[in-house]
């Protein structure tokens, strides 16, 4: 299935959760400085495992950088 | 921070504390970790500042880049403050303090909800709102605010922790540019005015304190200046300069001259003509 | 002042020394003692501000009295640098300095001789006489200056040791009220510069410092605080933030803003409007 | 015989020298802190004893006070 | 006005025209009318000023009083602007706006929405609110509005016909005490910029004029100096002076000097040592 | 200047006549002819500002150039006052005043005796000299002097017929940096106060005139403005309206606002709640 | 009855329009520079006469004055 | 002779006047806006014909330009 993930869109398998994109996409799976937001709804880390993503959601993962 | 504080206590008159929320820092001088051209660079600021507070903003994660900026700042000891630079209506900023919120366990942020990109004033209205959303969602609220005094009472009664009024435009250096809305704004807070923005050089954070600001917030006076370390300490002597002076109590200011030295008891030489001719 | 040297040296991030004639100081705040409430106070003082060079003033002998401004100085291990103030000419200028050589067994003075007793301006052609004349006599000349670019080049030309030109009205604590003057002053100098009176809190100190002058001379700002010891240590801490800033190199003044964290990789929420309607 | 001292007159023994003059202005003989001026000439605390004082000539005696 | 404006295009050098929704007047200068101890001065003062649009306020029926202000200003064929002096909330100031319409025939109002009344200064997200209403409502909305260039955009997005910022708090005579703000205001304005408070000499009025403001509006400076129609006199002046000053494009700043005589041929008539010696 | 000043009764309020040496003039703005492009430019700037005294300078004869700068300051009936640019010592400059008596058969001078080609400021102790030997001699001597109160007031004492103390560097336009100095000047003067050198724009002319002098001597101000004649337009505005406002005393600064509407007989419309519901 | 007038109660005859008080509270009838608002609504000049005022309304009397 | 004028040298007839140097250096001898010094010392207009020159001499012709 597709999901649009920081703007690009990202081919994932069926059933992935947000667990598993984070995954994917960090070396690091300690998510510590890490959020996620699934179709503008925060996705807490504790429900990270649990939530599925489904075709056509939009997700946010941000990370700390310099600034402010 | 223990160690800072304690030299601190050591090393410099007592300044107070700055009190936020219940929370205790020794440091008035609240530091923005943008700008600085590498890590290494900001964690001598860091030092060399003595801030105990440093903000933070989030950014879509770039694949393969570390999040080593928390690494730094842990290493120091550093209290994180989240900001929500980058948003420009009430609904952006809102989410990106919850994701803060997730991000750093925090429920602190340094609301910005910016109004254009050539001056990045704050929007009134936006930033209102947001205060007032976040504040009922339990968070510490501290907002980037104009030197509005009616803006900055509104922020105060809808519950947020701290004001922060600007100097001057971020990034601008040019100071205070408007000292008699920052005192108004100073004399009518009941919690704590943080000056946020325009800071160029120490004489600009000297001035704040003066005028009775609780702290400052500075980046890139420090991570522009051509030694990033060095203008680290001028500021953290600044701020506490400032401090003193405005518990010290200023000498008045007058017109004319009073002299420092007794008029009487002035030797007579006679006539200078005579001397002069000899 | 080899300890509070040391302690400087330990305790502040190193801002060179200031040299005049060839002596050195680790202080670049120069206290004048004048305007004390007493000579308590102002032993407070010379501690908190870390001053080493003070100066005092000649009066006729008030018989009964006890000289004991000296023993105050020299408890603290102060560099005495005696002044002519009260002399309104050259004449009597000269004579003052003489009489404090003997006095003190020093040939340092910081030469007044002042124009009128409303503004105690100096009397430039007046001034430059008496500097001359001393400075053929073997006086180690700090003359008291306005801040006239050529008044003081001529001071240089004649052998002053350094200038002290001012920034505002002797106890005015007006500030430095051109500093577009004090900055050419400084540029053309080739003696140390001082910036001498007009300085009323420790932003002005730190304005005079980052404006590149070598050192500040301070009294009423000091003495007519509320607080004076606090105050001495804010202006300890504002001479120092001045110079460090100057030595830093600040960042670029800029009309407008520049953002301090990076724009891109912003996160983008969809449509505000759907979620405020929620 | 009269002199001048810090503009009052004062009366004085025959042969008074600077140095008795200032003894009798001071407890403390050691003169550090002071300075002398007889008619406009400064008096070198050297040579204070052997400089005799004169019918009607003008003494200003000196001393450190805070200031400047 | 069109006495005023033959008489003005005879007596001074032609500074175009102020034109607001659709509308055009010779003079930039509009006065309010509150303040003067009496008619008589404030006619004095129109006639010297060359105003041609006078504000007034809307106030309870004070049975007996006769309405004279209104007589007063039709004799000098003035401009009624009303406005909504006094209100704290949209909800009064839409309501006080209705009313003025209907007692003044006119559409026109200057919109006031104060926030506190000791600065005065506007509460922006009320007036905003009112702005938005009144435009709906048909209105040509003049806001009163703090120096938040933020905030002046909003109400121009909104469709108020000019932007009014404030110089400085009403009746405080403090002049412009941020020209940057203002600068940025001016800059990015698709309406005409008035400059409304602050002003207290005639200085002021040219500068905020010479920051490209379309107008001026003031009371206090004139009706509060010692001699009101003479200061009318004078605003009459400076706002033409900085106007023509703007259209006139100053001359470049710089910190030294550039001889405005040629330094070539000058004479040369040997050395002046001899000559003084003789 | 019977025209002009004609004119003038009919076209402005009345600011008195500066007197200076016994002579009168209707206009306070005295022009230096340097900088201009050209004499048309020059001539323009004349009628525009309104100028009845107008600067020339003496250089060597250049064989087959017309002296025709006399024929267009004739042809405008203006008063020429020669100065004496360039000089650098108080010799050189007395030998010019000379050359220009013999010249222009007038026994007026603008007394220039500068100290370094950076800053053209004065050289005090030439400058004092120079304007001493003059007024011996006969001449009325109007010295360019910096803004030290003593030197102005030496050069009273020594007989001079006006002070012109500057505002900031010869060509410079940073307006009057030092304003305090300006006013003591003015307060103790018993002559004419003239502010020469450093107006940029219209607001710095009132400014001068605002603290209380005489009159405004300016040339590069006018003749490097993009456009020359408006601009000198814009400074016989601005030195009428800076006159006026002095001449009729401004309104008291205060911190705080100061309502210039009546505060009683608001009228109460019930709950803007409830109404904002509807 | 009783209307409050400018925060002030006052007893009208009934059947009292708007044009009747404005004429009770000033000299001159023609309404110019004056406006009313009856319950927190603005009633135009042209409905002076047909607007009765009833029990306990809260009428706003207003005209120009100095100010701004 | 020789002469120094305005800093450069210049061949006159013998007997030459100050006045007949003004005519060879200027079209208009009318010498409104005009000055002379000769050896530092300024010549008046009346004595421009009755000033002869002489070998050697430091003249210095001045007029009148745009300054100040």
């Amino acid at each position: 299935m597709k999901v649009i993930v920081n703007g690009r869109e990202r081919e994932l398998a069926e059933g992935a959760t947000v667990a598993g994109l984070i995954e994917q996409l960090r070396e690091s799976p300690d998510g510590r400085g890490v959020a996620v937001a699934v179709d503008a709804e925060v996705v807490p880390r504790s429900r990270w495992d649990s939530t599925p993503l489904t075709e056509g959601q939009r997700v946010e993962l941000v990370a700390a950088i310099q600034g402010g | 921070m223990v160690d800072v504080n304690a030299e601190g206590a050591a090393r410099e008159p007592a300044t107070g504390t700055l009190e936020i929320a219940g929370r205790r820092w020794g440091s008035r001088l609240i530091l923005g970790s943008g700008g600085f051209e590498s890590l290494e660079l900001l964690g001598e600021a860091i030092v060399a500042a003595g801030s105990e507070i440093v903000t933070v903003a989030l950014r879509r994660v770039d694949p393969g880049a570390q999040g080593s900026i928390m690494s730094v700042l842990d290493s120091h000891g550093c209290f994180l403050l989240p900001n929500t630079a980058g948003c420009y209506t009430a609904h952006d900023a809102v989410l990106t303090a919850r994701l803060a919120r997730e991000a750093f366990e925090t429920n602190w942020v340094k609301l910005e909800v910016i109004g254009d990109d050539r001056t990045l004033y704050p929007d009134a209205p936006e930033l209102l709102e947001a205060a007032e959303t976040l504040v009922g969602e339990g968070f510490v609220v501290l907002p980037y605010a104009n030197d509005d005094p009616i803006l900055n009472r509104r922020l105060e009664e809808v519950g947020c922790a701290a004001v922060m009024p600007l100097g001057a435009p971020i990034g601008s250096g040019m100071g205070i540019r408007n000292p008699y809305n920052l005192a108004i704004v100073v004399e009518q807070a009941g919690v704590p005015v943080i000056c946020d923005a325009g800071v160029g050089t120490a004489s600009d954070a000297a001035i704040a304190m003066e005028l009775g600001c609780d702290g400052v917030l500075m980046a890139s006076a420090i991570a522009r200046a051509q030694d990033p370390a060095k203008m680290a300490s001028a500021m953290r002597s600044a701020v506490q300069a400032g401090r003193l002076a405005h518990e010290a109590g200023r000498m008045p200011r007058r017109t004319y001259a009073r002299a420092s030295t007794p008029t009487s008891g002035v030797p007579e030489f006679g006539n200078p003509a005579s001397d002069r001719s000899s």
